[in-house]
């Protein structure tokens, strides 16, 4: 499998990211903001952290980043996009996925491992878990507030395009949100860290299967 | 020519900074307010002196970036240096 | 009759920090009156910040030699030898007054400060921790401070994307004038990628990367090093805003470049910016620099030659580049968006010389801004030695769950989660044992090695006797990495005490580095750098004799570590070390009796170091894998946070006499040990071959801790106070 | 009645945001700008209906919790409903 991760300014979980795509069997190429071209890839990743110092508003200046009217168009042809945490916020600042991620509810950022259960396993990103799985993972962020008018709410819902919710919210996402994917199930947004958990070592495992079910599908 | 922007979140929208600022205010014995929403203000010099083309340049900024208008409204107004 | 240049007064001289004296030695050195900005230059760098003048006499009996140090103090951060060719980086560092003026700033900016200490050698940062010192939490600005404090760490910590894994926290009225901030930051280097900073030859460009100077924190070094008084809010708008985002690029920008051989000398901007960068590669060098201030980038218009070598604006750093590099390396720093100016030259002058629209601005041998700086040997008292306490002063608690309730809910022992959750401590997805342990633990990237890392001092140990609250502090850092199954290398220092012009202030000073250097001797764990905060006093009230120390210790094989967590019922609990029941200056005293008198428990090195060994060994032979050192609270506390963090209670048996001494003294050298029943008598036996006391203290189990079967203290209430204090007293809503 | 708040940093005080902004703007191709300065905008609803006593209450918010009196400036003006 063939993956992307692009690097934005004060991306900060760029490696971390590599490294779980790296263990899965699946090489990743880092690729520069500031590109306008992508190499051919099964999965462009947009990685945790605080690009542009989350200045503005979080995932603001990134989504505007030269690389990602490519990633916008390999998107549109059904590449598959993971966004995870800052990569979350980018994404819907780019309008790939509805709605907004505001300041969490209680203003301080919060970094725990929290309870998420896997709401939808039909999806590329969860089919490794089963459906209804409780799954615990690190969450690290300010801006995991996850925000969209009532009409939205309810189609991400009817639609099952909540594939992950919290058990216990921590930020005061509408909802209970924690992860939605797009109409055609491609581009996955996701505040919780797959990529910290990965290894026993360094706490959870719960987000292997994300990168399992990648591989799997994507291979 | 000086523009003064203001982004403020549209109706509707939750407003968590504006909702602790309102408790906040209310443990330091703060009465009779209510309805406090917070929103950022911006200002920058232009060169251009026109203001309808000024207008036109910080609108596109204010789409194109400055603003999320899935939850944010703005206003632009000028101020003659 | 002193002379003055034109529009200099002896007021201007006194203004700028220095006395009559010093004024006079300046005069000598330069054979003619300084000018306003050769005054400004010679002011920060003769500051107590930036001259050590009142304790480098005394730093100088610190042990800082070993076979693991690569570099001692004198450079950016000390650097320890952590085999296969790799390097530990660290330092700590200060930044007290600016968070007491503007808290998230002033956290934020001492964070970013001393990243850049590590990083500036060639380093990447993999761990920051932090040692804070607030007030009384009910006085009027400790939440404020802690709050806003709390977030400017996190505002930068997180945004670098380096993990924040831990750190301390004590309240005590002494600091309500004057809190302390202490940042630690550990990198990783290659040993064949280390950077120094002494420039080297003649001609070379000197090279400025970073932000734009502006007008900030003009005389923050200065300022680092006088007392405040009620007008210090006069001070204010010399506070500096930090931008974590610019240090981020500025951070890979320099390991890009560093990646390359272009560099020949690099220095920070920190304290005293451009003009303790410049003077110190050129004094290490030993050569002269040359600036021309014209190409200094600038964030504001019309700045001065004063303040741009005054100016304290963060995320800047200083190089000599090798001759033909300026374009390779500028390359680099435009793809990160960063200025880049080539501002100066090393010369063979020996003189720091600047230039400004033509004309030379300054011209003042380096030697006079180092060598020069006054060195004194203030006068100092001893402190004299407390009584011992009493054991009538501390008489038993009707209830000793109460008591251990009350430990366990106070603002010294409370969880810290409050706090750390506030911080990304898993970001780098390297932290093997994050805030809440001993000592952290983070991998080192790769590798199945480790760094174990902790801050410790006791302040009120100190304040009672400060050579033994010299010992202790180092002690208790040595144990902690111990504690969690690491071998300690070395440790940095952040000395923070009152104004050292009071002998009593000084003694507290000279006893406590006497006693750190003892223990650094006896343990074999060398200072390898540091910093110095003095003047910690409002309106003549000093702070606790506060000497933090942050220790880094090394785990060769992950597998082999501990945590304190208790882990299966029944389970034996063992105390490692011998129980005497010292109640002086125990929280028990403090809490259940309000007592803050009497002597610290003593420290004995050699017990220390052989007990600490024992439990190394255990670990190292996987006969433990739950392990928790004793300190504040003594042993029941020690126990009650096994539990908590395993969530199984325990069982103890406790001698029917002096009990709540044999609970709640605070002895050194001491561990508690969790073990299957198999390793017991093992592990007993062994211990009586290596002269270590050890005995059986109890079983693990139950939903709660009770004491010689006594009523139970259910697992759940102690969660409850012992997590609920900072939520509800400290938490503020913005 | 109705509060208007508004809180800038002081003159010379970094603003890192503000220049982060303006490089993004740089970078979308807007020209003939600079100094952006990002600040805050604060609304709120006050049943005070006499304009002295109504600035002296927000005078104190703002000085109590509101502006960081440090690094920021601030500027009040009322708007009746
Ligand atoms: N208490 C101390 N113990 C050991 N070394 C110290 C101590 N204080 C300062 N040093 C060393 O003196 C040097 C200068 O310190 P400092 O001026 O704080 O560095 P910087 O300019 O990087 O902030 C550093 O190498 C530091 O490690
Ligand atoms: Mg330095």
């Amino acid at each position: 499998m063939k993956t992307c991760v692009i690097v934005f300014p004060a991306s900060n979980c760029d490696r971390d990211v590599a490294v779980a795509l790296e263990k899965m069997g699946a090489s990743p190429k880092m690729v520069w903001h500031g590109e306008t071209d992508l190499p051919a890839t099964d999965l462009i990743v947009l990685p945790g952290g605080f690009s542009y110092g989350d200045y503005l508003r979080s995932g603001a200046m990134a989504a505007r980043a030269p690389i990602m009217r490519e990633v916008l168009k390999r998107a549109s042809k059904g590449t598959p996009v993971l966004g995870i945490c800052n990569g979350f916020q980018i994404l819907t600042e780019a309008g790939l996925l509805p709605g907004a991620l505001m300041r969490n509810a209680g203003l301080k950022f919060i970094c725990k491992t929290v309870a998420v259960t896997v709401e939808n396993n039909e999806t590329i990103f969860t089919a490794r878990h089963t459906q209804g799985q409780h799954i615990h993972i690190p969450i690290a962020h300010h801006d995991g507030n996850y925000f969209a008018d009532e009409d939205t709410l309810d189609h991400l819902e009817g639609e099952g395009r909540v594939v992950l919710r919290y058990d216990d919210n921590p930020n005061g996402s509408a909802r209970n949100i924690a992860g939605i994917v797009n109409k055609s199930g491609t581009i996955l947004g996701m505040m919780p860290h797959p990529e910290r958990s990965i290894d026993p070592l360094t706490g959870t495992c719960d987000g292997k299967a994300l990168f399992e079910s990648l591989v799997e599908a994507l291979a | 020519m000086k523009a003064r922007i203001h982004i403020t979140l549209k109706d509707g929208v939750l407003d968590p900074q504006g909702k602790a600022i309102e408790g906040a205010l209310g443990d330091l014995g703060f009465l009779g307010l209510d309805a406090v929403r917070q929103g950022k203000y911006l200002e920058m010099n232009l060169t251009e002196t026109d203001p309808a083309k000024a207008l036109t340049q910080v609108t596109a900024m204010c789409e194109k970036l400055l603003a999320n208008t899935v939850i944010e409204n703005y206003t632009i107004d000028f101020e003659t240096v | 009759m002193t002379a003055f240049a034109e529009g200099i007064s002896a007021a201007t001289v006194r203004e700028h920090g220095l006395t009559e004296d010093e004024y006079g030695q300046i005069l000598k050195r330069m054979g003619r009156p300084p000018n306003y900005t050769e005054l400004g230059i010679f002011s920060v760098m003769w500051s107590e910040h930036c001259s050590y003048k009142s304790s480098r006499r005394w730093l100088k009996e610190l042990p800082t030699t070993g076979a693991q140090v690569i570099c001692g103090p004198g450079e950016n951060a000390g650097i320890v030898d952590i085999g296969d060719g790799q390097a530990a980086v660290f330092k700590m560092e200060s930044h007290n007054h600016p968070s007491f003026i503007e808290p998230y700033q002033g956290a934020a900016t001492g964070v970013g400060g001393i990243m850049r200490d590590v990083f500036t050698m060639g380093a990447r940062p993999v761990a920051n921790l932090n040692a804070l010192r607030f007030g009384d939490p009910a006085h009027e600005k400790t939440r404020h401070l802690v709050s806003g404090v709390v977030a400017g760490i996190g505002g930068y910590g997180n945004c670098m994307g380096v993990p924040t894994v831990g750190g301390e926290v004590n309240f005590h009225p002494s600091y309500n004038g004057n809190i302390l901030v202490n940042a630690m930051t550990v990198g990783v280097v290659d040993q064949d990628k280390i950077f120094y900073s002494a420039a080297k030859g003649v001609g070379n460009p000197v090279v400025y990367v970073g932000s734009k100077t502006g007008r900030d924190g003009i005389h923050g070094a200065t300022m680092a090093s006088a007392e405040f008084d009620d007008n210090s809010d006069e001070k204010r708008p010399t506070v500096q805003v930090g931008d974590p985002f610019t240090e981020k690029l500025l951070l890979e920008a320099c390991l890009e470049l560093m990646a390359g051989d272009a560099i020949i000398a690099i220095q920070d901007m920190g304290a005293a910016g451009l003009t303790s960068s410049s003077v110190e590669m050129a004094s290490k060098g030993e050569v002269g620099i040359e600036l021309n201030l014209d190409q200094v980038p600038c964030r504001e218009t019309g700045m001065q030659p004063y303040e741009m070598m005054l100016s304290e604006s963060q995320e800047r750093m200083l190089m000599v580049l090798h001759p033909g590099r300026q374009e390779a390396a500028r390359a680099i720093f435009d793809k990160w968006g960063l200025d880049f100016a080539v501002i100066g030259l090393t010369t063979n002058t020996g003189h720091l010389t600047l230039n400004y629209q033509d004309e030379v601005v300054a011209d003042i041998p380096v030697e006079g801004l180092t060598e020069d700086a006054p060195i004194y040997d203030r006068p100092w008292t001893s402190t004299p030695k407390p009584a011992t306490l009493k054991a009538d002063a501390c008489p038993p608690p009707d209830d000793l769950g109460a008591a251990l309730l009350t430990l366990m809910g106070s603002p010294d022992l409370a969880s810290r989660r409050w706090i750390w959750e506030q911080y990304d401590h898993s970001v780098m997805a390297d932290t093997v044992g994050g805030p809440g342990g001993d000592a952290a633990i983070v991998r080192i990237h790769g590798t199945n090695k480790g760094l174990a890392i902790t801050t410790d001092v006791t302040p009120r140990y100190c304040q009672a006797d400060p050579i033994e609250g010299g010992r202790q502090a180092v002690a208790e850092a040595w144990r902690n990495l111990t504690a969690v199954g690491a071998t300690p290398l070395a440790m940095t220092d952040c000395l923070n005490f009152g104004n050292p012009e009071r002998p009593r202030i000084m003694g507290q000073f000279v006893e406590c580095l006497s006693g750190m250097g003892e223990a650094g001797r006896a343990l074999d764990f060398p200072i390898v750098s540091g910093n110095v905060s003095l003047y910690n006093e409002t309106n003549g009230e000093a702070i606790l004799p506060t000497p933090a120390i942050g220790g880094v210790g090394v785990i060769r094989d992950l597998a082999k570590r501990a945590h304190v967590a208790l882990e299966e019922t029944g389970d034996v609990l063992l105390a490692v070390g011998k129980t005497g029941g010292h109640l002086g200056q125990s929280l028990f005293a403090r809490e259940i009796h309000a007592r803050e008198d009497g002597a610290p428990p003593p420290v004995d090195l050699a017990t220390e170091r052989r007990n600490g060994n024992f439990v190394r060994t255990c670990i190292e032979k996987g006969m433990t894998t739950s392990v928790h050192d004793i300190s504040d609270g003594g042993l029941y506390v020690a126990v009650a946070e096994m539990a908590l963090a395993g969530g199984i209670g325990a069982a103890l048996e406790a001698p029917h006499t002096n009990t709540h001494g044999f609970l709640f003294g605070e002895d050194q050298a001491r561990y508690v040990l969790a073990v299957r029943p198999d390793q017991v008598d093992r592990i007993l036996s062994q211990a009586q071959d290596a002269s270590v006391p050890a005995q059986i203290l109890g079983h693990v189990g139950g939903a709660g801790l009770t004491v010689n079967a006594g009523r139970a203290v259910s697992l759940s209430t102690l969660r409850e106070v012992h997590e609920g204090w900072f939520a509800t007293t400290l938490s503020t809503r913005t």
